[in-house]
């Protein structure tokens, strides 16, 4: 059983890891800033998600709704944030 | 090289950066910041001291550890306060230095007239 | 196991480091703004694996308060940002919410 | 070398980086960018460090609410552009102080570098009067306990620096509202963001506190969570800044300091000084200083934040 779990962690530390590759390579080199927007919010979402959930098995109770908090408040905060900027870059109010 | 000595270096070139843009810089904004580097290169120093100082099961020495708590918010008020001074310096002036011989700036974002002047 | 939780963390770290380098290339404020999100979420995720590393609990709560202001300078950004250029508009923008 | 000190050595270059960036960026705002990111970089740093109770008041004021300060002044100051070239020091004042602050620096690091071993500590003398405090967590104790006095001082301070900001008004604003009105956004968003993140926020904040005696926690850390959650709400538009003139608002921001000093009165009369908390009562007293200090804390740093009147108190 510990055994499964640990692999359980590797895989999604793994992929949690990957998806925050993913978000670097975007931001530098997606050529605007929607588009860069995009892959950043996949690191925000999904890489912090897939840590969050990959560390579980090695935890437990307040601590492990810790973790799912952090997760969730990011996710609220940057989804909201992520449109925000969206619009405001459409709208060309933060061209200087 | 243990941790505390590696962050106590950091903190040494933290307080060198700080200190030359105090001075390089003319912008009073850009002082700030460099102020606010400075110190928080002297808060990482006492946090050095503290680290060095962990004994009977604590991870640091809790006196430096408190003054530095105390010390971030006494910076975070001093920052604000200097940061209205600099906002109502450009309101009164149009300027953001405090050379009283310098041009005044020729935006197109006219400030407003002082109202008690 | 704690080998492959701080190689992770370092890893990520890395990685936001090297979005970092948004900031210095730009164009726009909204590019480094975003390089600052993506760093506060890896900080986030780094701190969360150092703390299943070396199983310090008050480590969460660091990670916690910062998801809970790591949004709040871009937010901050955004509305500055897009309150400047009402104020180029006409005066200052004191329109009251409804 | 190990993983642990590569993580150090990592941190260490990313904060002299951004510090550099900081100092040496053309263009102001993209220096405050690089300002709130080396902020977010610190409180890791501070974890590594293992002083936990910095971390957070970092991760609270040096993330949070200096960064939104600051983009603020930077936003409202980018209409000024200096005339270059006029105040630009010379290369000769540049080496000069370049090479004063390298020594500087070099003899902070050599210093450093000869620290006495062991080094001194207070760590077992805090740890051994705890019990007398009957609180777990020996920085709020060092705070609420050994140097009272200093955390007095302080909580005198931020009243100040308040006064300091609310007399740069104009007189016609007098007792009006601080800071400039947020547009409340019209697709709701950030509203939105606002009432989901803030019921959360102020339990966070409170939790903080709460937790401080035993854990790194406290109010300047509780009281920063919920000066930032009341700032959200009033980029959101929902909430605005009370005119300065209000008596609750004076009440509220004058209650922490005020109790903590009479307490610290009170400490003449039954154990004998200043500030001396009588034996086996320290606790509920530093409990009572906490909870009456984290409303006034948190509203002075968030009116600090807002700055000195702009507005007429109806307007």
């Amino acid at each position: 059983m510990r055994f499964i779990l640990d692999i359980f962690t590797v895989v999604l530390l793994s992929a949690g890891a990957f998806f925050f590759l993913a978000g670097t390579v975007g931001l530098l080199r997606f050529p605007d800033t929607l588009t860069r927007l995009h892959a950043l919010t996949k690191a925000d979402n999904l890489g912090l998600g897939l840590v969050a959930i990959g560390l579980l098995p090695r935890t437990g109770g307040l601590y492990a709704a810790k973790l799912i908090g952090v997760w969730l408040l990011v996710l609220v905060a940057s989804s909201a944030v992520s449109q925000l900027i969206g619009r405001a870059a459409r709208r060309g109010t933060l061209q200087k | 090289m243990s941790a505390a000595t590696l962050f106590g270096v950091c903190s040494a070139a933290l307080v060198g950066l700080g200190l030359y843009g105090l001075i390089i810089h003319p912008q009073p904004l850009r002082k700030i910041l460099a102020f606010n580097l400075l110190g928080s290169g002297v808060f990482l120093l006492f946090g050095v001291i503290a680290r060095r100082g962990a004994a009977s099961g604590l991870g640091g020495d809790p006196v430096p550890q408190a003054l530095v708590i105390t010390g971030i918010v006494v910076a975070f008020s001093a920052t604000a306060l200097a940061v209205a001074l600099l906002l109502r310096l450009f309101h009164e002036t149009g300027r953001t230095t405090l050379n009283a011989d310098a041009p005044k700036n020729s935006s197109d974002n006219p400030p407003r007239k002082s109202p008690d002047s | 196991m704690p080998y492959f939780l701080l190689s992770v963390c370092g890893f990520i770290l890395i990685m936001v480091a090297v979005g970092l380098i948004r900031i210095l290339r730009g164009p726009t404020n909204a590019d480094r703004m975003m390089a600052t999100q993506l760093f506060g979420t890896g900080g986030i995720a780094a701190l969360l694996l150092l703390a299943a590393a070396v199983d310090v609990s008050a480590v969460a709560d660091v990670a916690l308060v910062l998801g809970l202001l790591a949004a709040f300078a871009s937010v901050a950004f955004v509305k500055n940002a897009s309150r400047e250029t009402d104020d180029l508009k006409g005066g200052r923008s004191e329109v009251r919410p409804r | 070398m190990t993983i642990a000190s590569a993580l150090y050595i990592g941190l260490a270059v990313l904060v002299l980086a951004l510090a550099s960036w900081t100092i040496f960026a053309q263009d102001d705002y993209a220096a405050i960018v690089g300002f709130v990111t080396y902020g977010l970089l610190l409180s890791l740093v501070w974890v590594s460090l293992s002083s936990h109770d910095i971390a957070l008041t970092e991760a609270a004021i040096g993330g949070g609410v200096t960064g939104v300060l600051l983009l603020g002044a930077g936003a409202r100051l980018r209409g000024a552009r200096e005339p270059t070239g006029l105040e630009r020091p010379g290369i000769a004042r540049r080496v000069s102080a370049a090479a004063l602050c390298t020594l500087i620096s070099v003899g902070l690091a050599l210093t450093v570098l000869i620290l006495p071993e062991p080094a001194p500590t207070l760590a077992p003398s805090a740890t051994a009067n705890l019990a007398a405090t009957q609180m777990g967590n020996p920085v709020s104790a060092v705070l609420l306990a050994y140097r009272a006095l200093d955390t007095l001082l302080e909580s005198a301070v931020l009243p100040l620096a308040l006064i300091g900001v609310w007399s740069l008004a104009s007189d016609r604003f007098w007792g009006g509202r601080p800071g400039l009105q947020y547009r409340a956004d019209r697709e709701g968003v950030l509203a939105f963001l606002a009432q989901l993140l803030s019921p959360f926020g102020v339990l966070m904040g409170i939790y903080m506190v709460w937790i401080g005696a035993d854990h790194p926690g406290g109010k300047f850390q509780g009281g920063t969570i919920l000066a930032a959650m009341w700032i959200l709400t009033r980029m959101a538009g929902i909430t605005d800044t009370p005119p300065i003139s209000r008596r609750w608002l004076r009440i509220v921001l004058i209650t922490g300091p005020a109790v903590f000093l009479a307490i610290g009165l009170a400490g003449f009369a039954i154990p004998g000084t200043f500030l001396a908390y009588p034996a086996g009562f320290a606790k509920p007293i530093i409990l009572i200083i906490e909870a009456a200090m984290t409303p006034s804390i948190a509203a002075t740093l968030a009116l600090l934040l807002a700055g000195p009147p702009e507005r007429k108190p109806n307007g």
